[in-house]
């Protein structure tokens, strides 16, 4: 038995999900869609639900990206809009992403199930039966940038597919070439491609379509296999021998790797020059919001949008950050700070 | 003894009014608080606390009379739950019908499924759901039935005794865990050793899906065997046939319902598995070609897959075509369900006499 | 009828030479059989060398050795030089069973080897048919060992020959599957296995009824064996992968700690009781997902789960017992009782993502427009409430009517009855079900998926216990946590499939334990209890 | 099982006398019998009383008065409609839906079978003990006070008592008084709130006797109460409805004759198909039975 | 199964001494009927024969002989032991697991409890009729012809047709004679291929006679095949046994007095506990029996 000034207990931290004490705290923000959007959304959920302070130059170290404040990271840019510190120092207003792809997150915030709808492809060609004043209501705010590219099983790859011409990726989709063997370059046995595509209504398929077909509804039938995200194919194209996909940026690694692109005569190759902005698979990674953008929606935006964002949320997440002048361009459709 | 005379001699006579009351006042008061729901929600409060009025009131006055009302409510709140599922899939399914008429269970052709040209033939998945359930069948009609007379004739006690229940617990793996093993293990060893083209195969998601039918099979069917009455089996026996020659004569054929009840109950199980497909298959909605190549890239959607990796992207038509997708697997497992209540009946009028 | 002198003795006192050499079979057969499936599974290569032979040869040597000696063996019976008492014929299930096998290989052979185009069915049909008459027409010693011999010494030739060896390759459907010789053989060995140990055990019995016998024995054993194995390794590959990441981290111990404290007015000063307290921290099911963790957990979703089932229980469980009780003890059998029972056996067996579905597109835009947890009670709930309607009926039925009898004769009324000793007697059979039932619902993905899934990788559940309000409007209560999305278990375990498994694969497989845990755990408590229950009534 | 149809029934018992054997013989017996008189008033008194299991015809124009305070047995083959007659005393076949009753009983001179009659107030006055113990599998004690408790004439437990109403003591000589007089009190008197399924068989059968004792009934029903017990126990059954009868009227129905002379006052015979062929003093039918058929089944010839 | 152990049996026969009751009215009355002589051989011999259920002793030292072609009853009390030692007759008890049979019995003076005993064959010359009719759920024809199709003596069917051995007229004669035999052929020579489940209670368990007579066995146990029964099929039962006995040896467990006094030529009496207390002629048990028990048992002053 002891005697204390304060209750123990208090003032450590007692966990995120303590609310205000009036009980006021605002409701969270949600956040669904896209599954090439969701490594940039979650990093950026994740950070701000951790709330590192201002000392935790790991994660928010504010002047490392010439911030000058000493506030936690989520009461910084919530406190941009007015939001009060959070409890027992947990970020002022929750935030979560779910994960699907991004017809589903545009469906969702159409119908006001989520706040901001993830998606990487345009909302028009995305909703391509949408009116004009339907689409109207959507506001785009481009977070990053993705440079699709074209992966291969590891067999493929090493049997000598290491660059593949655009004119075979069209093929190979139409179902006109449905062996390795039709495939120049390669030098193995027989053996049957597996073209896998991503589900229909997905960012990936419709910016793949639009792009390499000129068409988000062309049709792809040489397509073999379907999934619904990002993951899931490189999961298949990984513990395949035999497949060909495309996908994000942000999926590539040694297990699924990715091919030189041939377009119009142009080589482009990962590693180097896929963030070029001629290099006909790369796409505006979006995040929309409905109906405006309401302070809790353009806090966290302007988090990933800033250059703290774009450094730690969409670089770090293998994709191409914004250029200065597009940064500033997206950060002026934002509501202003106070 | 002690109890008092008007007790013992009461009058024999008793009018029930407890009945007429409470049940007028609840209904009233029920239907009111429904109406207001609809109309003017914010008057609900009013009827509802009215009917709580009642309801307490009766308990307090006639219980017998008040809990057989309440009851009848909860029956009838029951009834019209389920019946408002019933229908509004109906319904729903309504629009893409006037579309497609019965091209949607019928149309065969080189698009059978583009929500973007407004084509929607549930042929494919049909198709698929039906060789999936074959296949699962084959793996878990035979062993299921050969687990269950395992169990129930042949093992010594003390094994049934284990056995049982652990394939009962083993019943309730839930469908997703089949699915991820489904996903990372068969489907990978399919690719690796057969060299499938794609990675996924109605053959392997029929495989794991009939495993996961395996248990209740089993367990199901064991339940009927073991039904069968010791003296039916003991009358063979003693005029020495062997104990084979009487589980295929006397046994089986006496279980038979129960037996069948199994089987069918496993393809109920199998038509409906959702996510071991979703996670496995390939989601072409095309048929195999050949049609009964349960390997190639083609065909490996079904009907439970095709709602799970669509349902986010529907509206209009597209989502109507998945409610009707729901309505077919709806009315096969009814239709298979009243079947084998039917099978049960037939079995028990003729059983009936004896045993 | 027989006259005495035809009467087979009482009492055999067996030559055993035909026993032994059936023995031997059967067990070489299955030994064969269980090396196949080892091959299957990978246990081990069968292009691997033992004795200078690669196992897929020592394979064909093994099945053509069986196939001689079970000829001999048939031959010997035949000739009566060992006792037997065989049927008149091996009967009609292994004549289907060997002319099924002999229009397979009559039809690959005719396909296949010979080339015979579209007339294989003629080949087919010729090799079909002589095996079902080698299998029914001669004695019922031959029949069963002439086709099953020969069988096991054509594979057995064929194989140890490496006509069918690794290298070898069929793939009959252009752009479907590849048979390899790898798995060829151990498939072989296998089907070949299974056909020999089944003659071979009617060897031991002597051919006759008691040869069917142990030979049906042996089948049905054998595949239930298999069948258990299966689910046994199928329930351990999961507890083995998933033992470690689920248990990472676990700490615990005795720690001093505060108890309790006051607020001690005229002091100013909190009064602080310490005392010791055992200390458990077990991250993966006390985590979330967060940034900071050291080990990242699954607690979310096992709370999710819990509210998802305890919604569920409190709206389907009250209804369907009511509704249980109204149907059994008053509507008595009547049409509409019949049209309950079909529509609720019915609606038992609709798929789950039928539910979904319909949550998806009735609830959720009506519950608070987003996914939402009172969504996935509701959902659940609905599933759940046929199977509390049946199984509550099915125990209401069970109750003895003696029961009633009898406390109707004591001058008690109906709900008294029904009250004070239906229920009661019926409640075992009740919760029994009804754990059962929630055993099955808390393993449901697709509904969830389709109408309460929120984030893959939460980091806090929601805190539904601290949000309730009261209003004034309906519906009067109201708690903002239950119309957030939540993850579940079953859903985690998805959200892993969809989030990529290898970067997670640990997690998975964690996941895929605690669920299995926690499912079964109510099927093992619900099956116990009934077991305890029904223990119980009989003493 | 044995739906013993009327049919076979001419067919096959063809005794001495020439056309519609059953009939002639129940009517010549009814001669006799409805004479018989005894002193005090009767206790049930019904007359033309009939009986169908749906188109099943199993009580025949039954007319018998049973007197107060004694014991009266009921005899006959399998199937001849005892239980059927018994049940009709406390309308216990109202829970029957294929039964159908017409005729009338009259309880004290007042017929229950007219609109209005309170099921459960007759059935209070009229007790029943079936053929096979059925305790609830609840405590003894609990077995015992469940009828008054139901009835509100015990109020115990929390409520109760906050409401200052606990009639614990009552309840405990109540229970101690039906188990006396059901003569299991030496037995159980320890162990009063041990589950009662956990007594014998001849101990469930005196529990279920308790229990219609504790009601407090005019009436005891029995419908063979030792047929599924062992002779002691069945010994000690019969001791007590000899005792019973001092005060309650008790009904009986056996199987067994021996039993049914060494207990009752008075028998009735009942006969395949639904007929009563002969009521009287007990010692009068077991001696000197009138008809041929009532004596064959006594000697055991059938049946 | 079949060591004759003597530990427990000499502890359970107390020859000479007086103390226990039982063991005295046991070993009095042994001594009696052990002298029941009867002519020609004997079809069992049990000797010794105890049974136990777990730790329950059912039947002690049992020691008898059956004639052949005669209706020996065996009656006793419930729970006395009459099945249990009927079932050891043709080894039905090794179909309950508790069970535990030591001692001997001999079928025409070959043991049957000893090892490499066909079961089988046994059962095939030793047939029995349970309490409850239990016809299969086939046909009247199929029912019949079950034991023979099983045993090979007669094949029918499409196979059978094709190998050129089809019996189908042996098995008209077969089902014919069976039925014959069962005194059931009148009523349902018009209807063999209706389902047996379809027959009333009577007629079922003499289809089941008929079935067992198929089998063409030596002996035909039957457990009160009669008391699940109306009187008018009793009786129709009890001449069938004693037609059977001319050409089998029957043995029948009646808890009916009665019966067995009117069809048997022998009686044992078990008393509870699973002793055997006298056996002889069933004339002289009846009129005459040598223990007082057995006379109050036989009397009706218990069971
Ligand atoms: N619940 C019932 N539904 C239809 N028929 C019935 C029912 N109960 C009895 N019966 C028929 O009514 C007749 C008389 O039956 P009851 O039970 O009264 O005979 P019982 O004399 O009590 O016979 P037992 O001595 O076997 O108990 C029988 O033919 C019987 O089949
Ligand atoms: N399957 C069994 N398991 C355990 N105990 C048994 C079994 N069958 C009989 N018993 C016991 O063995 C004893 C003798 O039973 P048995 O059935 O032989 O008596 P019974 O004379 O035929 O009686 P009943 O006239 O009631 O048929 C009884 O105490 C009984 O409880
Ligand atoms: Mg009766
Ligand atoms: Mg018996
Ligand atoms: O970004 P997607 O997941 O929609 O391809």
């Amino acid at each position: 038995i002891s005697t204390s000034k304060t209750p123990p207990g208090s003032g450590g931290s007692d966990g995120a999900s303590s609310s205000n004490a009036d009980g006021t705290r605002p409701s969270p923000l949600t956040a669904g869609g896209s599954s090439t959007v969701y490594p940039i959304a979650n990093r950026a959920v994740q950070y701000w639900r951790s709330n590192a302070p201002a000392s935790n130059t790991k994660y928010w170290g504010p002047s490392q990206y010439g911030i000058d404040t000493e506030q936690a990271l989520a009461d910084y840019w919530a406190g941009l809009y007015g939001f009060e510190n959070g409890d027992g120092g947990s970020a002022p207003f929750d935030a979560s992403v779910t994960l699907s792809h991004s017809g589903t997150g545009l469906e969702k915030l159409r119908n006001g199930q989520v706040d901001i709808g993830n998606s990487s492809a345009p909302v028009a060609a995305e909703l391509s039966d949408a009116s004009e004043s339907a689409l109207a209501k959507f506001t785009n705010h481009v977070v990053g940038v993705d440079a699709q590219p074209i992966v291969v099983s590891e067999e493929i790859y090493e049997a000598g597919v290491t660059s593949i011409t655009a004119a075979t990726l069209k093929s190979i989709y139409e179902g006109e070439i449905d062996d390795w063997q039709q495939v120049p370059d390669y030098e193995g046995p027989s053996k049957s491609i597996q073209a896998i595509g991503r589900a229909e209504g997905s960012g990936t398929d419709t910016a793949f379509r639009k792009n390499l077909f000129g068409d988000a509804n062309a049709p792809i039938p040489g397509v073999d296999l379907r999934k619904g995200e990002n993951q899931q194919v490189k999961t298949v194209v990984s513990s395949s021998s035999n497949a060909i996909a495309y996908m994000a940026l942000a999926f590539v690694d040694d297990s699924v790797p990715a091919t030189t692109l041939i377009f119009n005569g142009k080589t482009f190759t990962p590693g180097k020059n896929l963030a070029d902005p001629d290099y006909p698979l790369s796409r505006d990674l979006h995040m929309y919001t409905y109906e405006g953008t309401t302070k809790k929606e353009a806090a966290l935006l302007r988090m990933i949008i800033s250059d703290y964002g774009q450094q730690r949320f969409v670089t770090e997440s293998g994709y191409a950050a914004l250029t200065d002048d597009r940064r500033r361009n997206q950060l002026s459709k934002l509501p202003d700070t106070q | 003894m002690s109890t008092a005379d008007g007790g013992r001699f009461g009058r024999l006579q008793n009018l029930d009014e407890g009945t007429r009351r409470v049940g007028a006042g609840s209904a009233v008061t029920i239907v009111a608080t429904v109406a207001a729901f609809l109309l003017f929600p914010a008057a609900t409060i009013y009827p509802l606390l009215g009917f709580l009025a009642v309801v307490a009131y009766g308990w307090w006055r006639y219980q017998e009379a008040t809990a057989k009302v309440v009851m009848a409510l909860m029956t009838a709140s029951t009834v019209v739950i389920l019946g408002l599922i019933t229908l509004y899939l109906l319904w729903q399914s309504v629009p893409v019908l006037r579309q497609m008429g019965i091209g949607l269970l019928t149309h065969v052709g080189a698009t059978m499924w583009s929500p973007n040209d407004g084509v929607f033939s549930l042929v494919p998945m049909m198709w698929g759901t039906f060789l999936t359930t074959i296949i699962a069948m084959c793996v878990a009609g035979p062993l299921g039935i050969a687990g269950a007379l395992f169990t129930s004739e042949m093992a010594p006690r003390w094994a049934r005794e284990i056995i049982k229940p652990a394939i009962e617990v083993l019943a309730g793996i839930p469908s997703i865990v089949y699915g991820f093993l489904g996903f990372v293990i068969v489907n990978d060893y399919m690719m690796r050793e057969l060299s499938l083209p794609i990675y996924g195969s109605l053959f392997g998601a029929g495989v794991v899906i009939g495993l996961m039918a395996l248990p209740t099979i089993v367990s199901v069917a064991e339940d009927a065997l073991a039904a069968v009455p010791d003296e039916m089996k003991d009358g063979s026996v003693a005029l020495g046939a062997t104990s084979w020659q009487t589980i295929t004569a006397v046994t089986l054929p006496s279980a038979f319902s129960g037996v069948s009840a199994a089987i069918i109950l496993g393809v109920g199980r199998a038509l409906g598995e959702t996510m071991a497909v979703t996670v496995m298959l390939a989601h072409t909605q095309t048929l195999p070609d050949p049609l009964y190549d349960v390997f190639g890239p083609n065909g490996q959607e079904t009907l439970t897959s095709l709602i799970a990796s669509q349902y986010g992207i529907a509206s209009g038509d597209h989502m109507s075509a998945l409610f009707a997708a729901g309505v077919v697997l709806f009315i096969t497992v009814l239709t298979l369900s009243i079947g084998s209540q039917l099978v049960e009946a037939r079995m028990r009028e003729k059983l009936g006499g004896g045993a | 009828m027989n006259t005495d002198a035809s009467r087979n003795d009482l009492v055999k006192r067996g030559n055993s030479t035909l026993g032994v050499a059936a023995v031997l079979l059967a067990a070489g057969a299955l030994l064969g059989a269980l090396l196949g499936a080892l091959a299957l599974f990978e246990a081990f290569a069968v292009t691997d060398a033992v004795a200078g032979l690669s196992i897929a040869r020592w394979f064909g040597v093994l099945l053509a050795g069986l196939g001689v000696a079970l000829l001999g063996v048939g031959a010997t019976s035949r000739a009566g030089l060992v006792r037997s008492e065989p049927d008149r014929t091996a009967g009609p299930v292994a004549g289907v069973a060997f002319s099924l096998v002999g229009l397979v290989i009559g039809g690959l052979l005719a396909s296949q080897t010979l080339g015979f185009g579209t007339l294989w069915p003629i080949g087919a049909l010729i090799v079909g048919a002589v095996a079902l008459l080698l299998t029914v027409y001669p004695r019922g010693d031959l029949g069963a060992t002439l086709p099953s011999g020969l069988l096991s010494l054509f594979t057995g030739i064929v194989v140890a020959t490496g006509v069918i060896a690794p290298g070898w390759s069929w793939s009959p459907i252009p752009g479907s599957f590849t048979l390899p010789g790898d798995i060829a053989v151990p498939l072989l060995a296998i089907v070949v296995g299974f056909l020999v140990a089944w003659m071979a055990a009617r060897a031991y019995g002597g051919f006759g009824t008691q040869g069917k016998q142990a030979s049906a024995y042996l089948l049905v054993s054998a595949s239930a064996a298999g069948m258990l194995a299966l689910l046994v390794v199928l329930v351990s590959y999961i507890v083995v992968r998933g033992w470690a990441p689920m248990t990472e981290g676990v700490k615990w111990g005795l720690f001093w700690a505060n108890w309790t404290y006051f607020y001690v007015p005229p002091i100013h000063r909190y009064v602080v009781i310490d005392g010791p307290v055992l200390w458990f921290h077990w991250p993966f099911v006390m985590n979330g997902h967060a940034l900071l963790n050291d080990v990242n957990g699954i607690m979310p979703a096992i709370v999710g789960t819990v509210w998802l089932v305890l919604g569920a229980i409190v709206f389907a469980v009250p209804l369907g017992v009511g509704a249980a009780v109204f149907l059994t003890e008053y509507a008595g059998q009547s049409r509409f009782t019949q049209l309950v029972e079909v529509s609720t056996n019915g609606l038992w067996s609709t798929p789950s993502i039928v539910y979904g579905l319909f949550g998806w597109a009735f609830l959720v835009p009506r519950l608070g427009n987003g996914f939402s947890i009172l969504s996935g009670q509701l959902v659940l709930g609905f599933m759940l409430l046929p199977l509390v309607i049946i199984t509550s009926r099915e125990a209401l039925t069970s109750v003895p009517n003696a029961y009633r009898d009898a406390s109707a004769a004591l001058g008690v009324g109906k709900w008294e009855t029904i009250k004070s000793v239906v229920l009661p007697a019926a409640m075992p059979g009740v919760t029994t079900g009804i754990i059962l039932g929630i055993g099955r619902i808390a393993g449901e993905t697709a509904p969830i998926l389709l109408v309460a899934a929120g984030s893959p990788f939460p980091s806090d559940a929601p805190n539904v216990l601290t949000s309730f309000q009261l209003s004034a409007t309906p519906p009067f209560v109201t708690n903002d946590a239950l119309l957030q999305a939540t993850s579940a278990l079953p859903y985690q375990l998805y959200a892993v499939i969809t989030a990529g498994v290898n970067k997670n694969a640990g997690l998975a497989w964690g996941t895929a334990l605690v669920l299995l845990l926690v499912v079964l755990s109510f099927y093992a408590i619900g099956i116990a209890s009934r077991i305890y229950f029904r223990k119980r009534l009989e003493a | 099982m044995s739906d013993s149809s009327t049919t076979e029934t001419a067919e096959d018992e063809q005794p001495t006398t020439t056309t519609t054997t059953a009939g002639e013989t129940v009517e010549e017996v009814q001669d006799e019998w409805i004479e018989y008189d005894f002193d005090g008033p009767a206790k049930f008194s019904a007359t033309d009383l009939n009986v169908w299991y749906g188109d099943d015809h199993a009580l025949h124009d039954i007319t018998i008065d049973i007197p107060e305070n004694s014991v009266t047995a009921l005899i006959g083959p399998s199937g001849c409609g005892k239980s059927t007659f018994l049940r009709c005393l406390n309308r216990m076949n109202d829970r029957i839906k294929a039964a159908r009753v017409e005729g009338s009983v009259e309880l004290d001179g007042e017929e229950i079978y007219q609109e209005g009659v309170d099921l459960v107030e007759l059935r209070k006055r009229v007790g029943q003990v079936f053929q096979s113990p059925n305790p609830f599998p609840k405590s003894i004690r609990d077995n015992i006070a469940y009828g008054p408790r139901k009835h509100g004439d015990i109020n115990t437990g929390l409520l109760a008592r906050l409401l200052g109403g606990d009639d614990r003591e009552r309840e405990e000589e109540l229970v101690e008084r039906c188990l006396r007089g059901a003569a299991l009190w030496e037995e159980v008197s320890d162990r009063l709130d041990d589950n009662a399924l956990g007594l014998s068989g001849g101990q469930q059968q005196r529990l279920c006797i308790a229990r219609a004792l504790a009601v407090d009934p005019e009436v005891i029903l029995m419908d063979e109460p030792a047929s599924a017990l062992d002779p002691i126990a069945t010994s000690k059954i019969e001791d007590l409805v000899e005792d019973l009868a001092e005060e309650y009227t008790v009904v009986i129905v056996t199987h067994n004759m021996q039993q049914a002379a060494r207990i009752s006052d008075q028998t009735a015979v009942f006969l395949t198909g639904g007929h009563l062929v002969e009521y009287g003093d007990t010692d009068q039918i077991f001696e000197n039975p009138q008809s041929q058929r009532v004596e064959d089944y006594i000697t055991g010839k059938f049946g």
